[in-house]
């Protein structure tokens, strides 16, 4: 057991950390979200070439290599800074269906454009009706000739808008919510029969809900084997579970951190209102509560990068933390900056509404706690 | 002891019911039931409506238009505005404002102000904050400083809820800076919007929509005739609002009817899936915070039935405000965990009137969830931060 | 809609709150909890030539027909004296079962004794295995000639050890968990095959385990019809369970107004530690939470009198409020009396032990919490 | 970064886990297993089994009699000896006094107080706490007052957890009321329980049973040698001394394996009855405090990696002290909640190892659960309140 990181991996938190404090102001942020793709492709071509888009993936795929504990550094600063751009979207979550289940061809077509930053990317992972259940699928995908016939809707595509490529979990065969029957697609955004609804998120992303009406596509489409789809599915949403938790601890520290020091300068009664008890009860609290969401994230990554068979359901029981101590960490930083934590030209607003997305994403506290109970 | 209507409340609440169904402009209720946001012109019109059947004041003395009516009819009014998705009178004038002029104004003061406030031909604002003044609001600094008939006003107010389409501005200034206590320098003063020197300057809330604003008073003359009551009086009048203000705070009745919506979504299988009522762990966390509004029912109707018998609304009131906020955030929070992945659209647009209803995304107006989520957290923070409350109850009612 | 009570309501809750304060100090509650039955016979004589035992019974039954109003006041004095005498036992639970469904002959037998304070009853509503559902019987009466033979165990018999009269509900048909087909007798506590186990409870009341070994009663001892005794227990049970809600009341409001007073004289750091701004917002709390929980009480009290068919749904939920509730407010007084509010000698951990009992009795805030979302 | 065992620590596991097995005494562990309270010699005959293997002071310097162990043997050695439910050693002396005595106490005290404390030949209490002074420690009033060769002490101390086992005692006592900073007038002596004028007298807590005391010295004469360290250091000395007790006091071995008992509750059908496992509400509430179990062994684990790079265990104890205590509690009444209406009797007497099994009211030791979570409701005020542990967070964490 060994908390220590490497002298590599301390250099890319460094990295990141750098071009937050220096590249990538609140003000510059706040920019890029009123923007019409709701991230900057600069900005993104910058994290390329710093092989941040990389980092994740295989040196075989034209990576580094990089494994959960790069993947907890990143996110963390990502949080800090309250970054937009799609990474979760295009490498996390498109870039691991590909890198499970892509063949050689389709990765040089598809994962190659996401490892170099040049192709933006999305995974429709959700369907209107089925909340948060990854498995109840209803877009269908069936066989005419030598074409899939792709149908059905898909809800709240990340970075759906800007997305060149889609990749799609489609029913080829089995009951609505069966693990079984579900084929994984990457087509192209603008094909016949796809209509994208694009918008942006309460916390300032893009995404889009997706229509597909009689999509027509080759095998050439189809990644992995049909029907034995769902467990890559799986896992990579898992891996983007674990990232936004990482981000998460990023934002709940920097929202305390933040509170803190506002307390030490915002002055009523003639005192600063830090010197008054029950608000520095309430502020150990939320150091608690970040304190103890930053060793369960340590406990995921650790387990995952030990490919453990218990990191799935450590990832859910992190996720429920995370939900419930980042909520009570984000609303406690709000009410104790008063109206000011309600502007809209300060940070901590947009820090509270990344959290509280952060908190749906993937699934509740409530989803994600019954899950864990099930697990034990 | 006893928890029957007598004949003639039932009659009464009847009579209610009958008014919002006939009257209330369907036009604004479809407004209303869509979260789409109402416009001066639709406040001031509905409030003509209530204007003219007498039910605009309903906590008046009857002398200047009020209703007379026991705190149970008042409780069923409560009720019936709030089960028909009514709005509420905008508080400034009727509720806070009014108030002090008929209890500390001059007999010019209430023929000047309080038709007009009652008929809705004025719409008021609040300038009590300051930007170095939130919860110690006894430390405000923007001057009213004498010369010859007139006060001079300098200085800046902020979180001015609908500041932006206000007449005028009823503020705490401070006249006199050579006070042993400093509560003791400040007045009370109604100031005309149109005076020149007065600007109102947007704040954009988390949400991204304007509420609230910064007013701006450089080199603003005032008649000394516009003073409410005594000089230096003004922090007494101003504590004596705020508890009136608490008491409405708590919205216990549009709570009720916020509860009986999520209720109707949780029947309802969205897009096809499973309805939420099947989720046994949410229903039991719905069951939670209606118990615990059903017992603040109970307490604020305790609380009337002592003012009823002459006891003022005290520290009591902040018990409401506490509780009341806990429970609308509450209520907030189960509405944004209801919609699911359909909170994190932001799509204002789509709720105005003319967007086609077929073509929006997610499954009503819930999706707003999530922007009435972020927006509500002012409810611990406004009219009295819920950590002020809690100081006033420890020391008025705890004797500590 | 009227929150005032009447002058001989207002009389009644004053006799008993002077009893409390002159007759029934905490020494004397100590001495009696000490002693073998965990009551005091004196003073039970003494509530009953007061009327308190007869308060809640019909006129023809001998009573001054007090409904939840008078129960109510005098149940919240009760729980501020902590008083240990079996008036849950006697008058709301066995004195409930025989005013519901006792003929004229068994009235006279059983319930006048217990309206004139002479004769010690008690209900076995729980059994072993069936945690809080009450339809949950598995002893069993079953007809032998012209004789009922019952056999079964009775868990937790308040005042079990005491009561010279156990009333009992037996199964005589249906599943185990099934409302219909359970009778209720009435048998004598020294009846041959009647074994029991009695005992204190934590909270210093008597109780007692029985087991009913082939007991063997006579027609006379059925109450009511057989195989329809649910609904009359349901109500008894109901009327307990309100009960038990206004003594917590009671005890809630005076464990907080103790902490509050014991913090205006305790002095640390120079100052009483009422002064510390946490414990004073701490202290906001707890009185909130006795306002609620007074509130519906009130709300309960007056739909059972109104006989109103949300009564028993406003119970449900007036007890999953008094359990998260007064379990709150009673760890909060312990905590702010520190190790004080631990010692034996003070009353404080006694209200604690009261208040976690209550708590447990006729089902906690969790089986009462699924009762009201279910009654939605 | 990695979570895996190395192939040493897995053989030390293994090591220490035979150990258990094999020394822990069969009667001892019954008593253990059923809720019994354990006899002073109960403690010492096992304390003198753990002395006899090298592993009675696991964190003491090897010199002393320590193990030299990593954080993560000291982990594992942790975990074992809670998953054996054996006792823990009685921190007074091992945990508490002897780290005082071998880092301030003088060559004598060390030869005289180390060797018998290691080998549980010498049962120590602590006297910190006086009626007067609980969470306000500085304020104490026990006197030592120079006589010669001599202190005389006068006061009280209380909440003397087991003082009525043991051979002596530590103190706070003040030496000096004449100072700038009343810390400073404070000094640590060590206390013969035998010494005359020294008196015990038992408190009896919520629960019932006598665990603590009140000591109280009139006149008692201590030669000046059983001083530690400096006259007016104790304060000092006492404060490294807490911050030693809070890590210990998070308890999260011992809070695993209360859980793995609650889960083998949980799965048994009681009396024919409905296993409570398949109640989802209750094991939701099992799986959230198990995650918060889980992030705080987590958290210990960094704080103990943290100190093996040399940086010493501050205020983040506070920390583990404040949540671990609230897992405990947490524990304790979710056992309570299992036990249902068996938590009520009031039976310790069946626990006695001579008592029947079959005989026994309820089903097992769980019925203590009541008695237990009256019992521990004192894990959030000893060691520190968990609001002075607030405190001092907030002052040396946050900068507050």
């Amino acid at each position: 057991m060994d908390f220590s990181i490497t002298e590599e991996q301390s250099m890319l938190a460094d990295s990141i950390a750098r071009f937050i404090d220096n590249d990538y102001s609140f003000d510059k942020r706040m920019a890029i979200v009123e923007s019409d793709d709701a991230f900057s492709q600069q900005v993104w071509q910058n994290c390329a070439d710093l092989g941040w888009t990389a980092m994740l993936f295989s040196d075989a795929d034209g990576g580094f290599d990089g494994g959960a504990v790069e993947m907890m550094l990143m996110m963390e600063q990502f949080g800090r800074g309250l970054v937009v751009e799609p990474f979760l979207a295009n490498v996390i979550l498109a870039g691991g269906i590909l890198k499970r289940l892509a063949s050689a061809e389709q990765k040089a077509d598809w994962l190659a454009g996401i490892v170099d930053g040049s192709r933006q990317a999305a995974l429709a992972f959700a369907e209107p009706h089925a909340r948060y259940d990854i498995a109840n699928i209803a877009t269908s995908a069936n066989r005419e000739g030598d074409q899939w016939v792709l149908n059905g809707s898909k809800a709240l595509v990340l970075n759906g808008g800007a997305a060149e490529l889609i990749i799609l979990p489609a029913r080829t065969s089995g009951e609505q919510t069966a693990q079984s029957g579900i084929s994984l697609f990457a087509i192209d955004a603008s094909a016949a029969g796809v209509t994208r609804n694009a918008y942006k998120t309460v916390d300032g992303h893009g995404a889009a809900e997706i229509v597909l009406s009689d999509v027509k596509v080759a095998d050439s489409a189809l990644l992995g084997k049909p029907n034995e789809g769902y467990s890559a599915l799986a896992e990579t949403v898992n891996d983007g579970t674990l990232a936004v938790c990482a981000e998460a601890v990023g934002i709940m520290r920097t929202m305390h951190d933040k509170t803190v020091d506002y307390t030490k300068q915002r002055v009523q009664f003639g005192v600063p209102i830090g010197s008054f008890q029950a608000l520095q009860h309430r502020m150990v609290d939320t150091l608690m509560a970040c304190e103890q969401a930053k060793s369960l994230l340590l406990r995921s990554v650790m387990l995952s990068d030990a490919g453990s068979p218990e990191a799935g359901a450590a990832i859910s029981e992190l996720k429920y933390l995370i939900g419930t101590s980042g909520r009570k960490v984000a609303q406690e930083a709000v009410q104790i900056h008063g109206g000011m934590g309600m502007t809209w030209e300060l940070d901590i607003a947009h820090f509270f509404k990344r959290m509280t997305a952060i908190d749906i994403l993937f699934g509740d506290s409530d989803f994600h706690l019954d899950r864990a109970a099930a697990a034990k | 002891m006893h928890v029957n209507l007598t004949d003639d409340e039932l009659a009464f609440q009847e009579e209610v019911r009958t008014f919002f169904r006939e009257q209330y402009p369907a036009d604004i209720r479809a407004k209303q039931d869509n979260g789409v946001q109402l416009t001066r012109e639709d406040y001031v019109r509905w409030q003509k409506i209530l204007h003219q059947r007498g039910w605009a004041a309903i906590n008046w003395p009857v002398e200047y238009g009020g209703t007379g009516w026991t705190p149970v009819q008042k409780y069923l009014f409560e009720n019936e505005i709030a089960m028909a998705n009514a709005p509420d009178m905008v508080p400034f004038g009727v509720k806070m404002v009014a108030p002090i002029i008929y209890t500390f104004g001059s007999e010019e003061q209430k023929k000047r102000f309080l038709p007009d406030t009652l008929a809705s031909n004025i719409w008021w604002c609040q300038g009590y904050s300051e930007p170095g003044s939130g919860s110690d609001l006894a430390s405000l600094k923007t001057r009213a400083d004498r010369a010859g008939d007139h006060y001079v006003i300098n200085g800046t107010k902020t979180w001015t809820t609908l500041g932006h389409f206000a007449d005028w501005i009823f503020c705490l200034v401070r006249t006199n800076s050579d006070v042993a206590r400093r509560q003791e320098g400040i007045s009370f003063v109604l100031v005309d919007m149109q005076t020149p020197g007065v600007t109102v300057r947007p704040i954009i809330t988390i949400e991204g929509e304007r509420e609230v604003n910064e007013v701006h008073f450089e080199n603003v003359k005032v008649p000394v005739e516009n003073l409410v009551g005594e000089e230096g009086k003004g922090w007494t009048y101003g504590k004596l609002l705020l508890q009136h203000e608490r008491t409405n705070i708590a919205g216990v009745a549009r709570s009720k009817y916020r509860l009986s919506k999520l209720r109707e979504i949780m029947a309802q299988s969205v897009h096809g899936g499973t309805p939420l009522a099947e989720n046994k762990n949410f229903a039991r966390k719905l069951a939670a915070v209606e118990i615990d509004l059903q017992a603040l029912e109970f307490t604020e109707l305790r609380t009337l039935a002592a003012v009823a018998v002459g006891k003022a609304p005290g520290p009591e009131s902040s018990i409401l405000k506490i509780k009341g906020t806990e429970i609308q955030q509450a209520l907030d929070t189960l509405f944004m965990e209801a919609a699911g992945y359909y909170a994190l659209p932001n799509l204002p647009q789509q709720f105005t009137a003319e967007y086609p209803v077929d073509e929006r995304t997610g499954f009503g107006s819930e999706t707003l969830s999530a922007l009435r989520y972020f927006n509500n957290r002012k409810a611990s923070i406004y009219g009295g931060s819920n950590e002020i409350q809690k100081n006033i109850v420890s020391k008025h009612v705890l004797g500590l």
